[in-house]
């Protein structure tokens, strides 16, 4: 049975087929358990299993950390969340030398199987610390998986594949994402990590995007049919670690255009991998334009006067592929002060 | 006496009456940025800062409102900064969750928790290195004496003898967190502080009488040892952890505990005991009222008014 | 008695010399990692192995072959890995930093100091999860104590009541530097695992007897209270921070501590004490080392004849 | 006057001119001042400048990371240490939250001049948790400068423009090249950060890398001249971020023929972004061939017998080449047991 649910009720709804499933899942972080259960992600879980596999824990992301590999490597399989993606960092060390490494470093001998949920804020001023998408710096790593998905389907499926792995999987959210629906089919099921999708089909070029990305590569993707007569074809990685070489390529070869749309600062982010993997994978005479775009490279002011034109957007993104295919036009909507809030019944204050 | 404690009084009850602004005005959707009020916690920075100089530098965390008003930081610029406009204290890069007038002493606030902490260590061991005998007064809630950092922190403090006043401001609560689903019973960060080397006192943080005479005590001893020291007060949010509005219905806190705070509230406190012994307490009373109410129509008028900064704002600053 | 502590001094003994066979062989530059050697320090590992059973759970840092040995770990394994063989306990992967013999109940060991300390924690929140009463054992450093995770580790155990048993091994320096330069003076590591809400004891780490009196504690406490404890023992390593020579030469450390370490070195303190109480353990220690002494020929024969790992394994086990 | 100096010298010579020339730069560190002294980096500086100014620190990285910035808002160029850039992981909250991000947002009222110094470590089974090389995760970040010398002249003058430097810059030093030797000027001098140069000419390819990689590079280029008569341009960044655009895009230019040698895994690494800065401004047919290389995506073993084949190297670089330009031949040396020492007087063990 499909429902049309959001983002947040598929990651509630995931944790919860799991745990129902695995008596060795459990799931703790700041606020799990609290009235607002991680923007309704985790909203009823403790009724439901109780305060032994859902809870709350102090502010102490680096211990906490640890002690999730510790629980990870005798038995149980953890899901720890952070607020925000910038909490992470200070669990960085566990994360890239101890978790990633475990399973190598022992010769197979013990496994990591845990889910580390990030979620990335924007908006309402959030500003420089607590804006970040540091997906990236998670990508670089081998022992990570990175998992970041776009709609409430695949949000749901990835997840549960995310818990049923036996690795670390950073599992990036995108705040604006939370309340967008889609129908979500009420059973078990799983998505492949390392899998990507077409988001929309077509053959001018590619906009391979993931996660918020590619709600404005959709955006895009509908002005430049509407307005330009340009079809485009959207990516949904849906995960960043391991990439999906094949779809990517696929595309590739079609359009033989490709846009890379970042979800954070381009330089050294994921575009930059999408772009090297085709180069890597076909020859520059098969290509016949190739670029990246992302955030403006500042932190993220806090005022919308500035965060309006920091981020790279569908408006961005429709100028940009006017460019690349050699067109005088140009798109010329203006970003709008109020374009800090996912949607209007979005009143603050995070 | 009376003269000094009115103008304490005026100083706790503006910065009630600035954040009780902020939480009506919220609603008009022109502060768009997550801000967290001070409602009920006043007494801790009005006491703590009225003892610091303008060279004593204070550092604050995501909760910085008060501090920053207390340690004599520009409103119009605070407010300026809430509305996002080019005149704000950081040029509204920042948002009230970065707060700053280095002319005043209020060093840049920052949202993570904790994360104040060792820098605050870190302007105080300059000053030793300057060899000056200002104060680092460093900000911070119970939330943030669970993280490492913290720790770290006060090592270092005792280990370079710095002359740092640790204040951390107990109100019970992380986000909706209560003590018990994170510190162990009877966890306290004076035991804590102690078994980092610091001398420590704790007290009401409710009673801005006895915040001025811990706060005193403790510079004193800071003074004369060179050494950090270590207040904790109990104090409580009387609205929601972020954001303009009473949140008691969501009932993450006991009525009864809401209830015995409120009847402590700081303000209150103040205006009875000045009542007591001055009779003509309320007149005055009335006439600093207007005169901040002013000040505040004032400048909010000019936060609303002033300029957002324009897009070219935007890439600069990138470095110094 | 007689016969338990023969097995203890065996026990210890061996450990100090497969340390010495690995000072003596590393020249031949065959053992190409870091090693970080226990010499010196075997009390504590011996004394506190001893106490534990199988299926309690040892971790420990970056000088872990102590307590890898003490716990049971298997000696060809060891320096197979040493060796960078594919017989080694981790197939020569991680060298004598990442030593593991699960069997055996001894966690792989990591060279980033600190980071075992939470993650012990976890294998004993698992623990509890499971409703088994393991206790889970984490030797430390007085150098960790220092880093912020060492804190919110302590805390966590005492908040959810866990079976740890936290085994600091005080030998003063970390690598070259003296506590002065890194901790307060009369800071103590106990003091703080008070504070963080643990009970514990602190001992002298060259008596095995005591070490076991004090481990034997230590652990009926937490089988009786369900809750952590916190031992530190003072200790000394007799070579340098990491590799195989003495670098007294370089003159970090006192002749005079030194030679008072060397006094009571751990192993002379319980050949004395077994001396008096039996008038045969001359003979008996004669048997005992010739054992150990064919043990250690053998195992390293093992070690050095195993076969590298082939190239493919180089791209394996990335993922479980 | 120049004199042959290693690397570690030349560090130490720039840190000593620089503290003599200002007196509120101080340095930090496990181990500053202990007989070893960062691998002779540190070597006497606490004889001659006291130990207000040349001192030990605590086991806290991320406590010390942020102590170092408050001294630098507070009139002070600190510069902390790290023997293991493994241990900085403990301390990415405050660079890349606080440091990196504190000059914009205070709107440049308070700049944060800094320098972190980093060391990767190599060889002599250094195992999982102590060779990575980790610099990308710094590259992403605006705010950050970071700089990545291979020579000892270099060293020098990008360290004494580091400290100089108004903002927080991450200095990463490769362990094998302390002890590598060059004519050095005992004058003063700068490097400007984020200029790179070509380390040796060349028309047919160019092999663009920094750090130790172009120690491999340059060896590289030598046996594609002698034995397969192919000309390489070496281009030594000398910094990931900013990258010097020019000298990237001119040599790119002049060979069309690509090959980014990344010092770490190339997915997500300095060599992705390489590629992409030149796919964002050079046409797809003017490029012949583009490529990168970098090391085996797993954390690098401890064995020699396995690490051996782990790095990327001029071995691999060689064929790598021989490949893009089309050739049949092989360079048919074999990785060596014994490679896993900078040279033969190294006995270990660290
Ligand atoms: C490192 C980190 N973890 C989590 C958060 C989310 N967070 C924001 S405020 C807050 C509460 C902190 O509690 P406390 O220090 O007691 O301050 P209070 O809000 O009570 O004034 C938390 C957990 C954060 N900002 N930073
Ligand atoms: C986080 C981290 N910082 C620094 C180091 C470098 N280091 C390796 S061993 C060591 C000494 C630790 O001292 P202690 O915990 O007392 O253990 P000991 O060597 O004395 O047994 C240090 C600082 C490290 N490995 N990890
Ligand atoms: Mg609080
Ligand atoms: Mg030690």
């Amino acid at each position: 049975m499909d429902r049309n649910i959001d983002c947040a009720t598929a990651i509630n709804e995931a944790t919860e087929q799991c745990m129902k499933k695995y008596k060795n899942v459990f799931i703790f972080g700041l606020g799990v358990p609290d009235p607002k259960g991680i923007f309704g992600t985790t909203t009823g879980l403790q009724k439901k299993f109780g305060n032994q596999r859902v809870f709350d824990m102090p502010l102490a992301e680096n211990g906490m950390m640890g002690v999730a590999v510790g629980a990870a490597l005798n038995g149980f399989r953890p899901i720890i969340t952070h607020q925000r993606i910038e909490f992470a960092l200070l669990s960085m060390e566990q994360i890239i030398n101890q978790a990633a490494k475990w399973n190598y470093m022992t010769a197979g001998k013990q496994k990591v199987p845990l889910v580390i949920r990030m979620i990335v804020g924007k908006g309402w001023g959030q500003g420089p610390q607590h804006s970040q998408s540091l997906e990236s710096l998670f990508g670089h790593i081998p022992g990570l998986k990175v998992v970041m998905p776009f709609s409430p389907k695949d949000t749901k499926g990835l997840l549960i594949s995310s818990i049923e792995d036996n690795n670390p999987v950073v599992f990036i959210e995108h705040r604006w994402l939370h309340s967008i629906k889609q129908k979500v089919p009420k059973s078990y099921y799983k998505i492949k990590i390392g899998s990507g999708r077409i988001a929309s089909k077509g053959n001018d070029i590619s906009l391979i995007s993931y996660s918020y990305g590619i709600f404005e590569c959709l955006k895009a993707s509908k002005i430049l049919k509407e307005k330009f007569n340009i079809s485009s074809e959207v990516v949904d990685l849906r995960t960043i670690r391991p990439l999906d070489k094949n779809i990517i390529l696929k595309s590739a070869k079609k359009t033989k255009r490709i846009l890379a749309v970042d979800n954070s600062w381009k330089s050294f982010g994921v575009s930059a991998e999408i772009i090297s993997l085709i180069t890597d994978n076909l020859k520059t005479k098969d290509i016949k334009k190739i670029a990246r775009i992302g955030n403006v490279e500042v932190p993220c002011p806090s005022t919308r006067a500035l965060a309006k034109d920091f981020y790279c957007n569908y408006i961005s993104i429709v100028n940009k592929v006017l460019e690349m295919l050699g067109s005088k036009k140009k798109y010329l909507k203006k970003n709008n002060l109020n374009d800090d809030v996912p949607d209007k019944s979005f009143k603050g204050p995070f | 006496m009376n003269k000094n404690l009115n103008k304490i009084y005026s100083k706790m009850i503006r910065i009630r009456m600035i954040e009780q602004k902020i939480a009506s005005m919220y609603a008009e959707q022109e502060m768009r940025c997550p801000v967290h009020l001070s409602i009920g916690q006043e007494a801790v920075a009005t006491g703590v800062c009225s003892q610091l100089k303008t060279n004593d530098i204070v550092l604050s965390a995501h909760r910085a409102h008060a501090h920053y008003l207390a340690k004599g930081g520009d409103l119009k610029k605070m407010l300026s900064e809430l509305y996002g406009k080019e005149n704000g204290c950081v040029m509204g890069k920042g948002g009230s969750m970065h707060l700053a007038d280095l002319s005043a002493g209020f060093y840049p606030a920052v949202p993570i928790v904790g994360s104040t902490i060792p820098i605050g260590v870190g302007v105080a061991f300059a000053n030793k290195m300057k060899k000056n005998s200002n104060i680092t007064c460093i900000f911070l809630g119970d939330g943030s004496t669970e993280e490492g950092v913290f720790h770290e922190s006060l090592d270092f403090a005792s280990l370079k003898n710095l002359n740092i006043l640790f204040v951390c401001e107990n109100n019970f609560y992380s986000v909706y967190s209560p003590m018990n689903v994170r510190q162990f019973e009877n966890r306290s960060a004076l035991n804590l502080a102690k078994s980092h080397g610091l001398q420590g006192n704790r007290g009401d943080g409710s009673s801005i009488i006895e915040v001025i005479k811990k706060t005193k005590n403790g510079i004193n001893y800071i003074k004369k040892n060179k050494k950090p020291f270590f207040l904790e007060f109990q104090t409580y949010r009387f609205i929601e952890h972020c954001g303009p509005n009473n949140d008691d219905n969501l009932k993450y806190r006991d009525k009864s505990e809401i209830e015995k705070w409120l009847d402590k509230d700081p303000i209150k406190l103040i205006e009875k005991y000045m009542s007591k012994k001055n009779k003509k307490f309320i007149f005055e009373k009335e006439k600093i009222i207007s005169k901040i109410n002013l000040e505040i129509k004032k400048s909010f008028n000019y936060a609303k008014n002033s300029k957002f900064p324009s897009s070219k704002r935007l890439k600069e600053h990138l470095y110094g």
